[in-house]
């Protein structure tokens, strides 16, 4: 399955791109940031959430759309 | 796209003292209204580190901001009865000085507008995908953390 | 006279809504400021007996009100952090969909402006001798009441 | 003693004008206003403050200025 990811704020300087696309063969939320550990190492120490279909999702969940972003803490305002 | 239903936020760059002078005449007609409430935000100078801050450039997950930005929206409504509301936000660079936020409720009644312009602000920093990164006069920079 | 030192806050007629824009555009170079908020109040046509509303003549004990004014000002610089602050009301007569007071506050942090503009627009409804004419279409009129 | 009286608001329908000066004998406030109750009965009716010195002022206190105003309920904003 191929998904497109999305960087945001200051993981962008981790991952040195807005977004990309990957071959994912996990199930969860949780798989994929394992894969995306594995070619980021620095990005498992940050703060970040996870959102696809436009909404914050919890890492135990299934994997269900093709985009997905990573999030940093919010700073709007 | 479920985009196309959501009023427009984003506004690139900064937001003009004008642009807010336009969205106050345009509800003297709604003569319900007996009270507006504002909050804007402005892009600080902070000195970090004897650097200068000089401008905040802001970037924004767009799709989901807007959805969130509706949501912020509807439940305000359900919650204030407000008679309007706008909401503002800068996209790209905003120099310090200059406004990056701008909220607008208005109500037949004062009290009403106080604990719905804070609501809607505190939602805005809390739930909206949006980032700001602080640039420096030395061209260096930090990422913005919400307080 | 004791007024001479007390900042001007009554306008003649309504308040516009380019000097809004005017005075938000004069905090821009205040960068230390990060919140700004506005309240304004406006003039309501309300049908009370089928009769609507056309507009508000307002009066006041200018001295006391500018004194009061003035302790409302001070009251409140010694209780919020503030850059700044500015009050306007207007006196004679606003027509229904006009401002008659813009209370602006401005602080390095958003939350002490929605606590300090609260405490001053209530100071002022509650402590400074203003009196509206509520004026009708048929040319009757009531007083207005403050809720 | 001469004292100047400015009537506000729904007073003024009372007493036909916002100024006027009148000649005092009493002392205090009460004094004052039992004058002018006598001058304008529906005056008495009426729910109001009194103010000298630009301060509202209780009614057991002595009149103290040449100025005084009569104020009903505020109505700013």
């Amino acid at each position: 399955m191929k998904l497109h990811i999305k960087y945001f704020g200051l993981l962008t300087e981790i991952t040195h791109c807005e977004e990309e696309t990957i071959v994912f063969t996990g199930k969860t939320i949780s798989d994929l940031l394992e894969q995306l550990f594995e070619k980021y190492p620095s990005l498992q120490g940050k703060d970040f959430q996870v959102a696809q279909n436009n909404q914050v999702t919890p890492r135990g969940e299934t994997v269900s759309s093709n985009e997905i972003a990573l999030l940093p803490p919010f700073s709007g305002g | 796209m479920e985009n196309k239903t959501f009023k427009k936020v984003f506004v690139e760059g900064p937001i003009p003292a004008e642009f807010i002078a336009e969205s106050i005449a345009k509800h003297q007609s709604k003569t319900t209204i007996g009270a507006h409430n504002i909050f804007l935000g402005q892009v600080r100078a902070d000195v970090v580190n004897g650097k200068k801050m000089s401008a905040i450039v802001y970037t924004a997950h767009e799709e989901m901001a807007n959805r969130v930005f509706h949501e912020i929206r509807e439940a305000t409504f359900s919650k204030y009865p407000l008679t309007c509301m706008h909401i503002y936000h800068s996209l790209g660079t905003v120099p310090s000085g200059s406004l990056c936020l701008f909220v607008f409720v208005s109500s037949e009644r004062r009290k009403v507008t106080f604990q719905a312009l804070n609501f809607v602000v505190e939602e805005i920093k809390a739930k909206v995908p949006i980032f700001g990164k602080e640039l420096f006069e030395d061209n260096s920079h930090q990422w913005k953390v919400n307080t």
